[in-house]
């Protein structure tokens, strides 16, 4: 053995030695406990981050489940229960049940629908826009157009039409994270439960103004007639301000409602079309 | 196998261990490439000398010489002819006025005082710019720039713009003038070291008589 | 129905400038200076303007169209500025193929990356201009002879590079000033230099109209030149064999050009009044420090851009006078 | 040298098309439409049924808080009914519709044009009397006359500043009072002085007012202690803060009101309404309009009764032109845009302005140039561009410590931005969010 | 199949210097050439192979709390032979390298692929992790360099491609190297996107 | 005058940064307060003078005297690691509150690489301790002058609409790049 | 709200005692671009426990809560914590090198003029503590 073997030797030992116990003494005073079930969530997380679920991502998420132990009234919206359950099978706990929900547009006011009274030329966002005027046609509670909402979407699931002025959802991106529902200074989106193959059937429509003028403003506005509460057997339909709504959790998509609306403020979607029809059924596309 | 558990014992000893090993690893790559890495050295000064010097025989003892200025030694090494006639010298000189500072170059220079060669051997300058010396000042073709064959005028060599007669790398002037001051200093020192001490093969480690000229020049 | 009425919020009324004007306005104030280079390099200098302002163009624009999907707007003038403000702080006889890349970089990486008028944090114009002068020193430093009547290719040094030449090879201030234009030919532009450099009285001209404009105030250009000033005459007393005097400072090189024209683009430089003069102040020390101890004779171009880094610092910490503010 | 504020403003021009019509009386229209939220503050409750009948002057609406105030009917008639109608706001406001069937006016009102110069009442009756009237302030604000006149304990107003600046263009109303009932306002700010208790009061006038400066300070002679001070003519040389600068020399703290410096503003409209109300027991039912625009037939100033449409103002003017684009319910600077012609003159309605297609139209929006004019203008030393920014990413938790709270919504940046960026509308985004923010916070 | 999905990802998806930004320092530094970018990519690779397999090969050994030390140990150990083997055998790649041979040291990616990944997984997983992402660095630090190489100096890999004077100097100086991997790494943020 | 030349040399000339390419990790990643980037460059100064004190010694009075200098890289990076850990242990063990309210201010002092990176050159360079020194401080001042500026700069940028591709880090870089291409202005000047 | 010259950090509850509660924090380290930062571990995070004095009848275990801290504050700790000792070492540096050349006696002597230091702030640690205020408040769900 050379001398500078010997050399090497030691230097490197002690110095290695020196280090490590400094070192180890570091690791034990600022090891970070982490509870690897944590990163086992997040990678269960969709990874979205949208805060969706009152959290501020994703991970904060998984931090929180995992330090409360517990599942109660946490849910992520955007991975569903399909997650949900992946995370309480981590967990080894019961995931609570949470009905999926779905962001609908409670206004029909399609430029067809509703004459224009007025143009607007200001700062183009619905929230500027709202605290200047009532919207360019004469019924004040309808959708402005300028797609704030749209804008919040994180998951590509909400579009302006330019047809119609309004934002469509697309149901299949949609995970209800409410972040549009917050966004629209109209309150113009409710989230509701999800029904098989995105069936929905909702009054589209905020307007509380009376009868005639709701009816003179927009052709498709809620006319609080009352015809539809009558109609529904199963108490889903109440009317307030002038103004109909239906229960998406006491509704079980019967449809009655929708032929007595004399001004077709109730909507239905993604049903096969009625038997008058003799098409076969033509799904909408999602898989 | 299971994990060791984290008693002190067990560190104290694996660490040892790791260290143990890495060492003893390392002791071993060195002396393997211990020697290469000399040999590397040595070759490169090799290849250095044979390229600036002229057909030589053998090379005789280094010489250092001090110039009275710096704190760094310049290296000279006499060659020999095969009648063992000294017939020029290779001097490793540098200079620190380089764009980013250090240049060190290898030059050979005959017995009548002319370039026989040069190798620049170590440099930060700019590439592009500065680092150009070798080609430039190499390319025998351009008689304006090459400073092949050159001996030196009193004073030393100089760019043009100084007035002297050595075309600078085109926009690179400050590189050009500490080139030319490297191989100033190598001319100035090999005078000196023959002046002072002419029976050869002595290594002259202080060189207490560097004249003022040297001092003032390479103060500029 | 009754006419459909526009709705706004207020104010309802809107003062007759526009990005446009203001952008015509500099490019007015500098086509005496521009002119002037015209006739003292001749055909060169307007192939190299020409050329410059249409690549500054047509990159903004294929930029706008192609890569970000939006309408062009160039012809708010703003990319025309660039473009001649470019050409001015080159070297009249520069190849067409390197004032395209000045251009290219200006454009594209100056201005457009940063996401278009208003955004970029650097003055594009000196983005493509140092750019060139590292890329290419020896072409952005070949400046045509002009002493002779003839523009030919032989190079002549400008009045700073022959001062920072002289004072290597060991000559004084004065011995050196024997050889370099007086004071009226500094003023009036008739020695080599980039298209922008040589006639301070023309572009001092144009600053007095832009002022009148109300297109600059005069924070930025006048701390410049009273740091120089007064930085350069404090050297200058202590050694005039080693320093020139500050009138030569102020005169000579891009200092008018980069001072008037280039520190006070409005994008790349402070808002608030005080910040704008501590950074013409900064612009001045650094400019000064450049030339006198550093390798390039010009330091004002670099001094810009590093000031532009630091206004946003300046912007943070510099508010304007709050009303009602307690002190 | 005029005096003025010290930082920023602008100077658009003047279009003071109207300054020598002389006010004139409008018909009575066929029904009126009085919202009950005609003010700052809680909306009045409405205290008359459909198919009552109702006087002039008498009270439909009372207040509903201390900042609150009064209504009362403009019109003698029958109510026909309580709705929501559109007003200025863009948005539909309770309202009290009545048809018109003559002039009669409730009882104790003194309708004649006699002056009555001296009261035997106190300053606490003086106020009780504004209460009573339903006073808002005409200057633009409508905020309740009798709140201002009561500063909170520990605090003492020292000066009453009477605001006759009317710095926005076209705009002639304020003017022409002035010169018309130079008398009657100067009745009124005694009486206000009384009822604040103080010793001086200096009346704002803008200089190119000239006329109005020169009959006021002949008439002052023969009132002690009020002052006239002509002003720079410089927008917003009206607004409360920048006058208290120019006249008093002091600056509103930021986030304090005009009382934290000893002031009381008052627009010459509103001390005009305090001597009508205090003197001649006449509530606040009507008040002083210009009708005005560039294609207008006829502009004109009209004294005018609450809850008027603006279709009538404007029919009385000459009718609507055919180029136009923007009706506009005060200045071209602060003014509403309104939807339609057919929304009421309330108490803070000073002007109708008709903008012309050539006018009534935003430019492109470009990106900011940081030009820094908006910063240079901004009479409150803010960075608009800066709070517009922060509005757009929605950086409120800055947007608060940038001051966006201190924007008198001048509208000067906006005015003035060469990039034409929708400065005010973002700021008044971020004034509403921080604002919001900052209730939820206590 | 798997394990050639974890050797490839490090190339586009999970570039360690394109995507994950890591190890900036050497990828400025180093790739004044592509054959300088290529250098130091392998340098790295070669360490981060050696220590991915002496790290799981001893991982048991190792109790956890000294786990960090004796990593660094073995990694600077490695970094240390390849230093000299460099300086003997390729002198002149090593002189171009410079300081930043000893910084492979603490480069992120070594310790954390011997922390995160060889200390968990086996020996053919834990060798094949650390090629994946070595010669994702390496391919990273070889584009860098090669784009710089040849706006820089008209050269790619020393070979001439177009006449030194067209090249534009500063990207092979400092600036040049933020520029270039800044557009490099828009373009492939950008190329990330529309696959995903 | 030669303490100066080094100073103005690592500071402007060859910012360790803009020039040299050590630290770049936390220059791109540190946060935008400006508070913080000050912050930083006092705790780095510290732990940077420390490293080279440390450094020097082994390297003078260990690896050179017994021809072991191959050892640099795995004597200085353990020593360095372990370095940094020791300043927090002690600090937390004699102020608890200090250590507390540091903790609340500053990010953690990861910049490995500038710091192993300086204490070699110091060695590369042939300084004396002293020299070194200087040098060690005068790197610190110029990774706190880039991080400082670059606070700045990316608070602007980030108010800005940065086209999609280029934001975050792409337009950091090419920030970056102008910078170092302004500073270059300064070559020479040493 | 944090104000300007204040700086803030998240954290959660971890103890609630008499007269205070613990709060700990998780501190980023200055590589927060580094994508993989859980991946690497060279102290690239750690908790840190801040004691802190408030009416722990507001706080519960669990509960996040924003931590502000005076910028001043921050500065001063930065003060006594790396820039006060790196004067002092730079000092006796100094001083030293003008004494004596012997570099590795100047090295290991100006190092170890940190122990009086590190002593001296061990002495006042209370005193200190005293200088440390921060204002704890809870942070509604949408906040954090
Ligand atoms: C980035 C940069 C690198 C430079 N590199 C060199 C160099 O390597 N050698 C040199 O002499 N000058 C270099 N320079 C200096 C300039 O080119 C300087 O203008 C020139 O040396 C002197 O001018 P001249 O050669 O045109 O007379 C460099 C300048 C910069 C900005
Ligand atoms: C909540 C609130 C309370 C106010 N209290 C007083 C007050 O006590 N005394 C006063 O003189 N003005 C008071 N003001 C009035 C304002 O200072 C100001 O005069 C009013 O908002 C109208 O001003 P402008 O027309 O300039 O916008 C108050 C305003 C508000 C919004
Ligand atoms: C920008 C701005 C301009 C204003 N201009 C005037 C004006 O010209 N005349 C006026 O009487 N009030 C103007 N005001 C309203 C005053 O600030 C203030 O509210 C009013 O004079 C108070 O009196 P009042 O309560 O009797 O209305 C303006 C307000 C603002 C914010
Ligand atoms: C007074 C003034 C000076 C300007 N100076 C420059 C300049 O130096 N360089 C430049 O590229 N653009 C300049 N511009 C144009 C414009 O501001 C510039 O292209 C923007 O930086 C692009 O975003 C200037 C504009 C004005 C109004
Ligand atoms: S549509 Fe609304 S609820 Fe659905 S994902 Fe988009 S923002 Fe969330
Ligand atoms: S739904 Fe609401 S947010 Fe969306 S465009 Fe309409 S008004 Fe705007
Ligand atoms: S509107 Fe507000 S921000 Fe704009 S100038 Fe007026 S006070 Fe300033
Ligand atoms: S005036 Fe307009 S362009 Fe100028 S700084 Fe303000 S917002 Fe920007
Ligand atoms: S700091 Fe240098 S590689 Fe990260």
């Amino acid at each position: 053995m050379s001398a500078s073997l010997i050399y090497t030797i030691i230097t490197i030992s002690s110095i290695g030695i020196a280090a490590a116990i400094i070192l180890y003494f570091a690791a034990r005073k600022f090891y970070v406990y982490e509870d690897p079930r944590i990163d086992e969530v997040e990678e269960a997380l969709p990874a979205a981050n949208c805060g969706g679920c009152g959290y501020a991502g994703c991970r904060a998420f998984a931090e929180a489940i995992v330090k409360d132990n517990s599942l109660e009234g946490k849910n992520c919206p955007v991975g569903g229960s399909e997650v949900m359950n992946k995370v309480a099978e981590i967990m080894q706990l019961e995931a609570e049940k949470h009905k999926p929900r779905i962001a609908v547009l409670l206004c029909n006011g399609t430029c067809e629908h509703r004459p224009k009274t007025n143009h607007y030329e200001g700062a183009s966002t619905c929230a500027i826009a709202a605290m200047n005027y009532g919207g360019e046609t004469g019924c004040q509670y309808g959708c402005l157009g300028f797609g704030d909402c749209a804008d919040v979407c994180d998951f590509d699931a909400l579009h302006m039409d330019p047809e119609t002025g309004l934002p469509v959802v697309t149901d299949e991106n949609c995970v209800g994270c409410g972040a549009c529902v917050d966004a629209c200074p109209k309150s113009l989106f409710e989230l509701r439960k999800q029904m098989p193959k995105y069936r929905k059937v909702y009054v589209a429509c905020r307007n509380e103004d009376k009868g005639g003028v709701a009816k003179k403003s927009c052709e498709v506005a809620c006319i609080g007639c009352g015809k539809c509460e009558k109609e529904c057997k199963y108490d889903a339909i109440t009317i307030n301000n002038n103004r109909a709504f239906i229960d998406s959790d006491k509704c079980v998509l019967c449809r009655k409602c929708v032929s007595v609306c004399p001004t077709n403020a109730i909507i239905e979607e993604n049903f096969p079309p009625r038997k008058v029809k003799k098409e076969k059924e033509t799904e909408t596309a999602h898989a | 196998m299971a994990k060791l558990e984290s008693s002190f014992k067990n560190m104290v000893i694996s660490l040892f261990g790791v260290t143990l090993i890495a060492s003893a690893a390392l002791g071993l790559v060195n002396d393997v490439t211990e020697g290469p890495i000399a040999q590397t050295e040595l070759k490169k000064q090799k290849m250095a000398l044979a390229a600036v010097l002229p057909e030589f025989d053998h090379l005789g003892d280094v010489i250092k010489v001090l110039p009275k200025d710096a704190a760094d030694s310049v290296e000279i090494y006499p060659a020999y002819g095969a009648d063992g006639e000294e017939i020029a010298s290779a001097v490793k000189t540098y200079t620190y006025s380089g764009f980013s500072g250090y240049i060190e170059v290898m030059v050979g220079i005959d017995d009548v005082g002319e370039i026989t060669g040069f190798q620049v051997l170590k440099h930060a300058e700019t590439p592009g710019l500065g680092s150009k010396m070798d080609d430039w000042f190499g390319n025998t073709e351009k008689t304006g720039q090459s400073v092949i064959g050159r001996s030196f005028p009193n004073g030393g060599l100089s760019v043009s713009k100084d007035g002297g007669g050595v075309d600078a790398i085109t926009a690179a002037t400050i590189t050009s003038r500490a080139f030319l001051d490297a191989l100033n200093r190598a001319h100035r020192c090999l005078n000196n070291a023959w002046d002072t001490d002419s029976n050869s093969g002595a290594t002259q480690q202080i060189d207490q008589n560097a004249s003022d000229d040297d001092l003032a020049s390479s103060e500029q | 129905m009754d006419k459909i009425l526009t709705i706004t919020p207020s104010p309802h009324i809107k003062q007759g400038d526009s990005v446009k004007k203001i952008m015509y306005t500099v490019i007015f104030a500098l086509l005496p200076a521009l002119a002037w280079s015209f006739v003292v390099f001749g055909i060169p200098a307007v192939v190299v303007t020409l050329t410059s302002v249409v690549s500054c163009v047509l990159i903004e624009w294929l930029i706008q169209k192609y890569l970000m999907k939006v309408e062009p707007t160039i012809n708010d003038g703003s990319a025309i500025l660039t473009g001649i403000l470019l050409a001015m702080n080159v070297p009249a006889g520069l190849p067409l193929w390197i004032m395209v890349v000045g251009a290219v970089v200006a454009i594209g990486v100056g201005k457009m990356s940063f996401g278009g008028l208003g955004q970029n944090p650097f003055n594009p114009a000196l983005v493509g201009r140092v750019f060139l002068l590292i890329s290419f020193p020896v072409q952005m430093t070949t400046w045509p002879n002009v002493t002779q009547q003839a523009v030919d290719a032989t190079s002549e040094a400008t009045p700073l590079a022959l001062v920072k030449e002289g004072l290597k090879s060991g000559s004084t201030v004065p011995e050196i000033m024997q050889r370099i234009p007086g004071y009226d030919e500094l003023l009036l532009g008739n020695f080599s230099g980039s298209l922008g450099e040589i006639s301070a009285a023309l572009l001092l001209l144009g600053m007095v109209y832009m002022l009148v404009r109300k297109v600059i105030t005069w924070h930025i250009p006048v701390s410049i030149f009273a740091t120089v000033f007064v930085f350069t005459g404090i050297l200058w007393m202590v050694d005039p064999m080693q320093y020139a005097d500050p009138l030569f400072h102020l005169l000579s090189g891009g200092m008018m050009l980069g001072a008037i024209y280039m520190a006070t683009d409005m994008v790349s430089s402070p808002m608030a009044k005080k910040g704008q003069l501590i950074y013409g102040v900064g612009i001045g020390l650094i400019t000064v420090s450049i030339r006198l101890w550093g390798a390039y004779p010009e330091g004002i171009s670099f001094a810009i851009l590093i000031m532009n880094a630091f206004a946003p610092l300046i912007n943070n910490y510099v508010k304007p006078k709050r009303f009602g503010e307690k002190k | 040298m005029l005096k003025t504020f010290k930082i920023g403003g602008v100077h658009p021009a003047e279009n003071k098309i109207t300054a020598d019509k002389v006010i004139k009386k409008l018909p009575l229209p066929k029904t009126v439409t009085i919202p009950v939220a005609q003010h700052i503050g809680a909306p009045s409750k409405v205290v008359v049924k459909r198919g009552d009948m109702v006087k002039a002057g008498q009270l439909i609406a009372q207040s509903a808080g201390f900042v609150s105030t009064n209504i009362h009917s403009s019109v003698s008639g029958k109510v026909k009914k309580i709705d929501s109608v559109f007003d200025s706001s863009g948005y539909k406001k309770e309202s009290v519709v009545i048809d018109v069937d003559g002039d009669e006016w409730a009882e104790g009102i003194d309708t004649s044009p006699d002056l009555i110069k001296t009261t035997g009442l106190d300053a606490k009756a003086i106020n009780k009397k504004i209460l009573e009237a339903g006073i808002v302030g005409l200057g633009g604000a409508t905020f309740p006359t009798h709140v201002k006149l009561s500063p909170p304990p520990g605090m003492k107003a020292e000066v009453l500043l009477i605001n006759g600046v009317e710095c926005e263009p076209y705009l002639t109303a304020d003017h022409r009072l002035m010169l018309e009932r130079g008398e009657e306002l100067l009745v009124g700010i005694d009486l206000l002085k009384k009822a604040l208790g103080v010793d001086r009061a200096v009346i704002g006038i803008e200089n190119n007012k000239p006329d109005a400066i020169e009959h006021l300070l002949v008439l002052c002679e023969k009132y002690s202690g009020i002052e006239v001070s002509p002003l720079k003519v410089k927008y917003p040389q009206g607004g409360e803060k920048q006058l208290i600068k120019a006249v008093t020399g002091r600056e509103v703290p930021s986030g304090a009101l005009p009382i934290a410096v000893g002031a009381v503003v008052n627009n010459v409209g509103t001390a005009l309404a305090v001597y009508e109300a205090v003197m001649k027991n006449k509530p606040l039912v009507e008040r002083i309009v210009t009708v005005t625009g560039k294609s207008l037939a006829n502009p004109s100033n009209f004294k005018v009764r609450v809850g008027t449409p603006v279709k009538e103002l404007i029919e009385a003017a000459g009718g609507l032109p055919e180029d136009t684009a923007k009706v506009v319910s005060g200045g071209p600077m602060m003014g509403k845009a309104v939807a339609n012609i057919d929304i009421p003159v309330a108490k803070g309605t000073s002007g109708v302005l008709i903008i012309n297609e050539e006018e009534g139209h935003r430019k492109e929006v470009l990106n900011c140039i940081r030009c820094g004019r908006c910063v240079g203008v901004c009479p409150m030393g803010l960075e608009p561009f800066l709070l517009m920014t922060l509005a757009e990413k929605k950086i409120w938790e800055k947007s608060e410590h940038e001051n966006v709270m201190d924007c008198i919504e001048c509208g000067s940046c906006s005015f003035t931005c060469p990039a034409n960026r929708p400065l005010l509308d973002y700021i008044r985004l971020g004034k509403q969010t921080v604002g919001g923010i900052i209730r939820s916070r206590k | 199949m798997n394990q050639w999905k974890n050797f490839t990802k490090g190339f586009i998806k999970e570039n360690p210097v394109f995507v994950l930004l890591l190890g900036m320092c050497p990828t400025l530094g180093t790739t004044g050439t592509a054959i300088n970018g290529l250098g130091m990519g392998l340098a790295t690779t070669f360490v981060l192979v050696m220590s991915n397999l002496v790290v799981s090969l001893i991982k048991n050994l190792i109790p956890d709390k000294v786990r960090i030390p004796a990593f660094i140990v073995v990694i600077a150990t490695f970094v240390t032979i390849v230093e000299m083997v460099m300086q003997a055998y390729l002198p002149s790649l090593y002189e171009s390298l410079g300081l930043f041979i000893p910084l492979i040291v603490v480069n992120c990616i070594v310790l954390g692929r011997a922390e995160a990944f060889a200390s968990k997984n086996t020996i053919t997983s834990s060798v094949i992790d650390g090629l994946g992402i070595g010669f994702g660095f390496a391919f990273a630090l070889t584009i860098l360099g090669s784009v710089r190489e040849l706006l820089g100096s008209g050269k790619l890999f020393d070979i001439t491609i177009y006449p030194e004077d067209y090249g534009m100097l500063v990207f092979i100086l400092a600036p040049g190297a933020f520029i270039a991997l800044g557009y490099i790494i828009a373009l492939i943020n950008r190329m990330n996107k529309k696959n995903a | 005058m030669e303490y100066i030349i080094i100073i103005i040399s690592a500071i402007l000339v060859n910012n360790i940064v803009l020039n040299q390419f050590l630290g770049v990790c936390p220059f791109l990643g540190v946060s935008k307060k400006i508070e913080t980037a000050v912050g930083m460059t006092g705790a780095v100064a510290f732990v940077m003078v420390l490293a080279t004190i440390v450094t020097f010694l082994i390297q003078h009075y260990i690896l050179f005297p017994f021809g072991i200098g191959y050892l640099q890289t795995i004597s200085f990076i353990l020593v360095i690691a372990s370095l940094v850990q020791l300043v927090e242990i002690v600090l937390k063990k004699v102020s608890p509150s200090l250590y507390q309210a540091l903790g609340v201010f500053l990010p953690l002092i990861t910049t490995n690489c500038a710091i192993l990176g300086v204490a070699i050159l110091v060695i590369q360079k042939e300084f004396n301790l002293m020299e070194g020194v200087v040098y060690a401080v005068a790197n610190a001042v110029g990774f706190g002058l880039a991080l400082i500026i670059f606070a700045g700069l990316r608070e602007h940028t980030d108010m800005q609409n940065v086209p999609k591709g280029l934001k975050g880090v792409p337009i950091a870089l090419i920030s970056a790049g102008i910078l170092a291409m302004a500073f270059m202005g300064f070559s020479g000047i040493v | 709200m944090s104000a300007k010259n204040e700086v803030t950090h998240s954290g959660i509850v971890k103890s609630v005692g008499e007269d205070g509660i613990t709060v700990g924090i998780v501190v980023q380290s200055g590589c927060a671009s580094c994508e993989i930062k859980g991946a690497c571990s060279m102290s690239e995070q750690s908790d840190k426990d801040l004691d802190i004095d408030c009416n722990p009848v507001d706080f519960k275990v669990g509960q996040h809560v924003n931590i502000r801290l005076k910028s001043s504050q921050g500065m001063n700790a930065l003060f006594l914590g790396y820039v006060l000792p790196f004067l002092i070492l730079l000092i006796v540096m100094i001083i030293l090198t003008s004494l004596t050349d012997k570099e590795g006696l100047v090295g290991i002597i100006s190092m170890a003029s940190l122990v009086p230091y590190y002593l001296l702030l061990y002495y006042y640690r209370k005193q200190i503590k005293k200088k440390f205020t921060y204002v704890v408040e809870p942070l509604s769900k949408n906040q954090i």
